[in-house]
């Protein structure tokens, strides 16, 4: 099969359902959502049957999109995140058509699943691609989708004041990204990133300084999607106001896309080696000072949602480590297992934070007091979630920064991972505040008056085999590391 | 300088890309020192465009087949495209927060923080 | 095959004994009791047996530690020294140890805990007799530890009485002090000579002494410190006198006959290395001479009746020290601690039986007129009074003298001091004898007290008789044959005689006629030279201070350290939380300069 | 000539664009943008990328700047109130700034023949449109769909964020 | 498959069980202990009979996780590991059978102990350096949710602190792990324990300082080595009474095994180059800790702080087991008293804290204080809990008889002869304030038993019921672990069978 149908036939399907919802106003909100939950599945399956040989470069992609196996693996990471996003987006859709100016109970949720779609595509877009060109669209597709996500319950001001610094923040990384390309194009005189990657290993030293200089701003860009210092600001602000399920896929997927695009970057400019040295050492430093202001601002959070942005700050801190391990040779499959190991965990634990946030109202930490007692599956599920993130053995987490850290040694990153150690103890701090409030506090009155946690039996078994293969995946690794190339 | 010199005279790449430098710093000042969200948005499009202006600059001094590098400039189109989709998004979504708290004001987003 | 079990039977037994009455004891008193005589007896059984039978008796060993690395063998193995030093030795315990055993039962009828009391007694009878035949210094080491915990079980045998649970505590960490010492030289001469067994040691000791006779004499004077704290000298000393807050045939048995000596014992079994050391012997001579002299001064101004023999303990213990260290043979030394064994023991148990009689009342000034009340038990601690005190006949005459007679031939200035000394014993053991026993009843008790029973008056009975006729050469002998010095001149009898009179005229002078309470008293000599005191300052103020720094230092210097670092981290995250403002402006900022830091990165040279 | 009219339309042009960020009134800040973009185009002109030109007229001066416009006449925006003098940020702006500038200065005059005027283009008679055209629908063919399916993403989010009521 | 795994397992399964229903986790838990206690007991039987010394590896197995990368779970069990894994599953025995029970949330107590029991038992079954780290920190929040949820006093604080600085800590060790695996070559990664020193003595893993210095502080900070120790004392004092068992008693040990194990064959040069700085810390242990153990006035603090005082010893027997050969020429042997001794004293003093633990959380529950002052003649009122906590403090101060005797002895030993023929150079005055360091926790441990069990019962429990003696099962259970002590104690040469043979054969 062709890959490139992979997108095609999500877009298309995202259209289909677009249509029907458009034309067929009775029929329930919540099938549309599973509709897309099964096109998604469907097309997940279909990555396994993929053959990249069947693509003909020359006659339709003139190098903009790769389907090797950095890109399906992508893909595939990327699917599983909508799936999970889109039975996250289910049981949200009750909260979030409270903020909206509805007609009928479930009005105004269809669109948001035909967007998860969307942006879904965008991302798979983004695994693939290997043109600037087709970088800054994607990368838009992804952008724009979640300027409307992020801002979807429009009647809720956290949701819109998170959207519109969204929208700023993002449309300068964007113009900072075109700046960029610009001068990269205007150096090099193109834009494809294998063909940049051979230019530069015989150029002239005099071009550095531009060439330099277009890295820099698209680097720039690149860090506002990975949510890297300094450019990581808007990232607790938005992670908190917008809705949990697109929080879940803009930590999860968007962070998880920009960072293919990133190595793909890397790939191609550290072809020359005078280039790599700086290349490295700044990113050496943007990942030591990320490490260290995700992990150490997370420390006196008291919401759940925003500890768990600084928290991404952090992890993003981590896989940057990782990229500026490139020397060592292993650190790709390093990045690519810790964000799987990042998909599990986050995933979960946005799913109970969902849940618990959707019974209790609210996000912060004081609501999961005494969660242990009320409902202790969601509890242990947290657990694990929290566990992982911290990168305690026996979950996926520890596997994730188990190969991070010694791709970072075999780079001689020393003080980087002094760094790391420093940021992990931070990190145990403020993971076991979620499992103090949940075990050891006592629920506050007005919280075990309130009826006990509601779950779908679908979303229920989403939680569960997230958390099966997180303990699974944490003592085997095997069955992911097969699929990093 | 005469006129036969000025006649021939053009602009070299330097002028354009200091030019759409100095737009784009514009731009980020019109980010960093106003108030009103719309400006705001006004100034990230003049950054944008600063960045269009230094593309088609490349484009025309570095040509390829004798005419300008058409690549950079039909990325040029998408980034026009793409720029137009997303201040539509971006003005509904101001429309739609001036719905909910009849503000503009930058200042007044502070609400998620720290 | 059968003679080489008996020595395991003669050690085990009484350990079994303890475990049995452990397990099964709290079931009845006559069940304790029986089971722990039982063990005593057949351990005597197995000591006489061996003894009797005499010459070499291959033991078979018991490897408790066994290690070969790169050729060097490394044994510390459980085995047997049966010599002449020890066969008489374990005859001396382990009768002593009976007739205690057996005097228990009445003692300790009315008392609570008897099972674990027999548990205690047996649980010592072992250790003790671990001492007795080890064969090497670790061995050795594992015994005189485990002697000290059954020391500590017995002392705090009232142990909710404050004063018996504080004195057991003392005498062990004392005892550990002296301990402390031990293990020390036990290691130095182990490493240097590569040998702790006690056969080995003559050999290599004069290894060693050829080489830096100095190691040795350091390794052999922290030996002594064992010695030191085991048996109370001079300057830990202090915990004898405390210990006599347990139980009266422990005092008896422990803290007089046995256990103390152990000390002694172990000086004599090290005898052949420490021959080689004049240094070490000096040492060992001065700290008896002061201790022996220091305890009768302390003695004479006791109210106790149990003190007053502790500090004579005490003494006598000082006496044989000197004994070690003057003469040319340990034998010596050894001979006056089996009389002292017999004589003291016979002392502490007449003491209890008065104790008995009286209703646990232990003030000598409470008491008097006793010997109309309880007759036997005044003829025997008359005999054991004349024993002590050194009066001819009686077998403390024999072993003292002769120490002295090596003193004074050896020409040292310890001489005078254990000369002096058997004027203080003889000075305040009468005083003792008389005022229990003579004079008016100070009390009601004393004008009620009656005659211990029969169980108690035996095993006093034998060992009076014992008192009485041990030292006599041809019976003393038949134990022990001590080197008597050449030469001796005849007006050295005449001097040591002479101090014993004129200590009994003085008792006699000052206490015979009954008077209601000490006419004469000297602060110092009864506050025991403020050592105690000095002691207690020290543990409180020094060492509880030192402690309470250490805690202090450790909770919040130590300790600060992590408090401020993970404080800092704290604070240094909220801080940076702060740069979260909220404003998108100020983000914008921060976006621009982080592009100015980024290009500082790449584009700077 | 040609550098010129570089220079009229490039100082108009950030003159307006100045006024962007100086004037007080959201309309006239507004209309100086539209301005600030035509002279954009005319920049543009002079760089003989007519299509691109006309492009920035139409969407940018025309369309988006209409719709600029039109939400600020649809919500009744007033002058700006100065709350305060925000010398803080105009500091870090102006630092900001002129770090970015000179950053951009060191990297224009690293570049091979920066001063030097454009070559002569020879465009064999096609026009500037259609090598876009066939550039656009052959090679760029993915990107532009992708390109598509951004604008349908607009369409909906604007529909979804804007309209009264949802049904 | 080894029995190993089963071991392991059934400790999992018990926990989940107890875990799944609250109803029966008490009955559960007490099967699975004794089930556990028996089965290991049974294993050591067939092991003892088919070795022919310690230095075999027996039911070995291993299942390969990465094969590409090394990553692969071993399990076996040679003669010191077998000790561990003795001790290991003995006071989990007694950490469920001595312990009062908690008063509410029984299953998710039971469960996260046997979490805890089941990590250590993993910790000491693995032969596999980086399963061995992983089951270690399995126990971390069992241990952190036991504490904050059971604990008592300044419980929560100290719940944190413990967990993070132990997180803290074995991070700095994973990155020492993850040092010895990368200096490796491509072809020959590996964790195994053995295959590591094997290779680090052929010369193919040649490792920079660094590496040495995260293990041995990731290690020393895991047990405790001064000035790394400050979250101990408070961590047992605060902790539900099983917890501080297997915590103190078993779980510590994990970086004393590791160091004897691991650091001790791979970095010998080192071992010798740092060993003055390490005898000066164990001075700290030994001495400074003694005497602020000395200043506690509660029995829970004074059993923590002990804790901590006890693991000089054992890092005196590791300091000093490095010996350089006489006739120089920079090679060593190892010296079998130290280590023999070390691993003697793991056990015993895991042992001899488990006891006093156990019978700490049973006198809280009764007293609902460990106030020195508020304490006295339990003795008299509670015979059998005075006779055992007799036992256990003698033990844990190093009486003959029981094992901690036999161990310090070793120790003493090895450490005075491996500092050369040299009088009185560094290692002879380290063990010479290690010796009086045992006069210091006589003090200590008598003043704590004299001031619980000895004198007068103080007015407030005199005629109250509230102070009833132990019963029966935890007589039994503490009895259990006052036998292998005593085992131990009078017949070390038995466990050195095992111990020496297993140390050396790396």
């Amino acid at each position: 099969m062709n890959p490139i149908l992979l997108e095609a036939v999500l877009v298309c399907y995202a259209f289909l359902l677009l249509l029907v919802e458009a034309f067929n106003s009775r029929m329930p909100r919540r099938y549309f959502g599973w509709a897309a939950v099964v096109g998604t599945t469907v097309v997940f399956f279909m990555t396994f049957f993929v053959d990249s040989s069947k693509m003909n470069p020359e006659a339709g992609y003139y190098g903009f999109y790769a389907a090797d196996t950095l890109a399906i693996l992508f893909k595939r990471f990327i699917l599983l995140v909508s799936v999970c996003v889109l039975i996250m987006a289910i049981e949200f859709a009750p909260v979030l058509v409270r903020y909206l100016p509805v007609e009928k109970p479930d009005a105004g949720s269809g669109e948001m699943y035909s967007l998860v779609l969307f942006a879904c595509a965008g991302m798979m877009w983004m695994a693939s691609a290997q043109n600037f060109v087709m970088i800054f669209v994607s990368v838009e597709l992804v952008t724009i989708t979640f300027y409307v996500m992020v801002a979807m319950m429009r009647g809720n001001r956290a949701s819109l004041e998170a959207g519109i610094k969204f929208l700023i923040l993002g449309a300068i990384a964007t113009s900072l990204n075109v700046y960029g390309i610009a001068w990269i194009f205007g150096t090099l005189g193109t834009t494809e990133l294998p063909e940049i990657g051979a230019i530069l290993q015989s150029i002239d030293s005099s071009l550095f300084p531009s060439l330099l200089f277009g890295f820099g701003l698209i680097f720039a860009g690149i860090s506002f999607k990975v949510a890297a210092f300094p450019f990581q600001f808007w990232v607790p602000d938005v992670y908190q106001g917008a809705p949990t399920p697109v929080t879940a896929f803009l930590s999860v997927g968007s962070k998880a896309s920009a960072f293919v695009v990133l190595m793909r970057v890397l790939e191609s400019m550290l072809s020359n080696s005078e280039l790599s040295s700086k290349i490295l050492f700044m990113l050496s430093l943007v990942a030591g000072v990320t490490i260290l202001m995700g992990n150490l601002s997370a420390i006196p959070q008291t919401n759940f949602k925003r500890l768990l942005a600084y928290s991404s700050i952090a992890h993003a801190g981590y896989l940057l480590m990782g990229a500026a391990s490139i020397v060592s040779g292993n650190s790709g499959p390093a990045i690519a297992y810790y964000l799987m190991a990042y998909l599990i965990s986050n995933m979960l634990a946005f799913g109970v934070l969902l849940v618990v946030g959707k019974s209790t109202g609210s996000d912060e930490l004081v609501h999961f007091n005494g969660l242990g007692k009320k409902s202790p599956w969601l509890a242990t599920a947290l657990t694990l979630a929290v566990l992982s993130l911290a990168g305690l053995p026996f979950t996926v987490g520890f596997f994730g920064k188990f190969f991070i850290f010694s791709s970072a040694l075999q780079a001689q990153q020393f003080i980087l991972v002094g760094i790391g150690i420093l940021g992990i103890g931070c990190g145990f701090y403020y993971y076991l505040k979620v499992i103090r409030a949940m075990f050891w506090l006592p629920a506050s009155k007005e919280q075990s008056i309130s009826s006990p946690i509601e779950i779908s039996k679908p979303y229920a078994v989403m939680l569960i085999l997230l958390s099966i293969s997180l303990i699974i995946f944490g003592v085997y690794p095997e069955p992911i590391f097969n699929l990093i190339p | 300088m005469d006129i036969a010199n000025f006649a021939e005279a053009s602009a070299t790449l330097g002028h354009y890309l200091i030019v759409s430098g100095l737009l784009f710093g514009i731009g980020l000042m019109a980010v960093l020192l106003r108030r009103n969200i719309i400006i705001l948005f006004m100034g990230v499009e003049m950054m944008l465009n600063a960045a269009n202006l230094s593309l088609v600059a490349f484009s025309r001094f570095h040509p390829v087949g004798g005419g300008p590098a058409v690549d950079s400039q039909v990325f040029l189109f998408f980034i026009i495209t793409v720029a137009a989709a997303e201040v539509a998004i971006g003005l509904a979504i101001i429309v739609a927060l001036y719905r909910a708290k009849q503000t503009m004001h930058v200042e007044d987003l502070d609400s998620l923080r720290f | 095959m059968m003679i080489a079990a008996i020595p395991w039977i003669l050690l085990l037994s009484p350990l079994v004994g303890c475990v049995l009455i452990l397990f099964f004891g709290r079931a009845s008193k006559l069940l304790s009791s029986g089971i722990g005589i039982f063990c005593a007896g057949l351990s005597l059984l197995c000591a006489w047996f061996l003894w009797l039978k005499g010459g070499v008796v291959e033991v078979p060993s018991f490897p408790w530690v066994d290690y070969t690395s790169f050729g060097k063998q490394f044994r510390i193995s459980i085995g047997f020294l049966l010599d002449d030093l020890s066969l008489p030795m374990l005859v001396v315990v382990t009768t002593v140890a009976f007739l205690v055993f057996i005097y228990s039962v009445g003692y300790m009828a009315q008392e609570e805990g008897y099972w674990r009391y027999f548990a205690g007694l047996c649980l010592f009878l072992f250790s003790m007799l671990g001492i007795v035949v080890a064969e090497n210094f670790v061995m050795m080491f594992l015994f005189w530890e485990l002697v000290g915990v059954s020391s500590y079980i017995l002392i705090g045998h009232y142990f909710r009485r404050d004063s018996a649970a504080d004195a057991a505590k003392q005498a062990f960490t004392v005892n550990r002090v002296g301990d402390f010492g031990f293990l020390l030289g036990i290691l130095l001469i182990w490493l240097y000579s590569g040998t702790f067994s006690f056969n080995d040691l003559k050999g290599k000791a004069q290894v060693i002494t050829d080489a830096a006779p100095w190691l040795l004499t350091t390794g052999l004077v922290l030996v002594f410190l064992g010695t030191v704290g085991k048996s109370a000298q001079f300057p830990l000393h202090v915990w004898l006198p405390n210990s006599m807050e347990g139980p009266t045939p422990v005092s008896s048995l422990l803290h007089a006959a046995t256990m103390v000596a152990a000390g002694v014992y172990m000086l004599a079994r090290i005898f052949p290395a420490l021959s080689l050391s004049p240094i070490a012997l000096e040492v060992v001579s001065w700290v008896g001479g002061i201790t022996c002299f220091l305890a009768a001064l302390m003695g004479t101004q006791q109210n106790d009746i149990k003190r007053i023999l502790a500090y004579s303990t005490i003494s006598q213990l000082g006496y044989m020290v000197i004994g070690i260290s003057v003469a040319t043979a340990s034998t010596v030394a050894v001979f006056h601690l089996f009389t002292h064994a017999f004589f003291k023991c016979l002392l502490f148990l007449c003491a209890g039986s008065v104790i008995v009689g009286m209703h646990h009342e232990q003030d000598i000034w409470k008491m008097g007129s006793l010997k109309n009340k309880m007759p036997l038990t005044f003829i025997m601690m008359g005999i054991g009074t004349f024993a002590l005190a050194g009066v001819p006949p009686f077998s403390g005459y024999f072993s003292k003298d002769l120490i002295l007679e090596w003193a004074w031939i050896k020409g040292t200035p310890v001489f005078w001091f254990g000369a002096i000394t058997i004027a203080l014993t003889t000075f305040y053991i009468f005083r003792l004898f008389f005022v229990v026993f003579l004079g008016p009843p100070r009390s009601d008790e004393a004008k009620h007290a009656q005659e211990s029973p029969r169980v108690m008056l035996l095993p006093m009975l034998i060992l009076s008789i014992l008192s009485l006729t041990v030292g006599w050469p041809f019976i003393g002998h038949f134990f022990i044959q001590p080197v008597h010095p050449e030469h001796v001149p005849l007006f050295l009898r005449f001097i040591l005689i002479g101090f014993l009179a004129v200590g009994a005229l003085v008792a006699y002078l000052l206490y015979a006629k009954g008077p209601l309470k000490d006419p004469i008293q000297v602060a110092v000599f009864e506050n025991r030279f403020y050592i105690d005191n000095f002691y207690d300052w020290l543990v409180k103020e020094i060492q509880g201070r030192f402690a309470g720094i250490c805690a202090f230092v450790d909770r919040w210097v130590v300790d600060g350290f992590v408090k401020i670092a993970s404080g800092c981290v704290w604070l240094f995250g909220f801080c940076l939380r702060m740069l979260q403002v909220g404003n998108i402006q100020a983000y914008a900022f921060y976006f621009g300069a982080g592009i100015l830091l980024i290009f500082f990165l790449l584009l700077s040279k | 000539m040609q550098l010129a009219i570089f220079w009229i339309f490039s100082v108009l042009m950030l003159l307006f664009a100045g006024l962007v960020v100086v004037m007080r009134n959201p309309v006239a800040s507004a209309l100086s943008l539209v301005m600030c973009f035509i002279c954009l185009a005319g920049l543009y002109f002079t760089l003989d990328a007519f299509f691109i030109g006309i492009i920035q007229i139409l969407v940018y001066a025309g369309a988006v700047m209409v719709l600029f416009l039109f939400i600020i006449m649809l919500l009744n925006l007033k002058e700006e109130v100065a709350r305060r003098l925000k010398l803080s940020a105009f500091f870090g702006g102006g630092l900001v700034l002129c770090g970015f500038v000179y950053a951009m200065v060191k990297a224009v005059i690293n570049l091979p023949e920066v001063w030097q005027t454009a070559p002569k283009l020879e465009t064999g008679g096609i026009s500037d449109v259609a090598r876009i055209g066939f550039k656009l629908f052959e090679t760029y063919n993915m990107p532009l769909q992708i390109v598509g399916v951004i604008l349908l993403v607009a369409t909906i989010g604007v529909v979804f964020l804007s309209s009264r009521q949802l049904r | 498959m080894s029995p190993l795994v089963f071991l392991i397992l059934l400790l999992i399964l018990t926990s989940i069980f107890c875990y799944l229903s609250p109803a029966s986790a008490r009955r559960t838990a007490f099967m699975g202990s004794a089930l556990q206690l028996i089965l290991f007991l049974s294993l050591l039987l067939i092991y003892l009979f088919r070795v022919e010394d310690g230095a075999e590896v027996f039911y070995g197995w291993k299942w390969e996780l990465l094969p590409e990368l090394g990553v692969v779970m071993g399990l076996g069990m040679d003669g010191f590991s077998a000790i561990m894994l003795l001790l290991a599953t003995l006071v989990t025995f007694a950490a469920v059978w001595a312990t009062p029970a908690p008063e509410r949330s029984v299953g998710f107590y039971y469960g996260n102990l046997f979490l805890i029991a089941a990590g250590v038992v993993g910790a000491f079954a693995s032969t596999d350096l980086l399963f061995f780290y992983l089951f270690h920190e399995l126990a971390l929040i069992p241990t952190f949710l036991m504490i904050g949820i059971w604990g008592t006093g300044d419980k929560h604080r100290v719940a944190w602190k413990v967990t993070i600085y132990l997180a803290l800590a074995s991070f700095v060790l994973l990155i020492g792990i993850l040092g010895l695996y990368i200096n490796l070559p491509e072809i020959s990664r590996t964790f195994g324990m053995r295959e590591l020193v094997d290779l680090a003595n052929s010369g193919v893993l040649q490792t920079p300082d660094w590496v040495f210095v995260m293990l041995f502080l990731g290690f020393g900070a895991l047990v405790s080595l001064f000035p790394f120790h400050t979250w101990a004392p408070g961590a047992y004092a605060c902790a539900p009474s099983s917890v501080a068992m297997l915590h103190a008693g078993v779980l510590k040990k994990f970086g004393l095994y590791g160091l004897l194990r691991v650091v001790l064959p791979i970095f010998p040069h080192e071992m010798q180059e740092y060993g003055h700085v390490l005898l000066i810390l164990i001075l700290g242990n030994i001495f400074f800790v003694g005497y602020a153990t000395m200043a506690q006035r509660r029995l829970d603090w004074m059993l923590g702080y002990s804790s901590v005082m006890h693991m000089g010893y054992i890092f005196l027997g590791i300091a000093s087991a490095m010996v350089p050969f006489a006739g120089g020429g920079g090679s060593y042997y190892l010296n079998p008293l130290s280590l023999g001794g070390a691993g003697i004293l793991m056990f015993a003093h895991g042992i001899s804290i488990a006891i006093l633990f156990a019978l700490s959380g049973q006198l809280r529950r009764r007293t609902a204080t460990l106030e020195f002052s508020e304490l006295g003649g339990m003795g008299k009122t509670m015979p059998a809990f005075g006779l055992l906590m007799g036992m256990g403090t003698f033990a844990s101060i190093g009486l003959p008889g029981f094992a901690n005797f036999s161990g310090e002895l070793l120790v003493f030993f090895g450490a005075f002869g491996s500092g050369g023929a040299q009088f009185l150079n560094f290692y002879q005055i380290a063990t010479a304030i290690a010796v009086w360091g045992v006069v210091v926790s006589a003090i200590y441990g008598l003043r704590a038993y004299r001031w619980t069990c000895f004198g007068e019962t103080p007015e407030r429990w005199v005629g109250s019921n509230e102070l009833v003696d132990l019963r029966g099962r935890e007589k039994f259970a503490i009895w259990i672990l006052v036998v292998f002590s005593l085992l131990v104690g009078f017949w070390p040469q038995g466990f050195l069978k095992l111990l020496i043979p297993a140390l050396l054969a790396q």
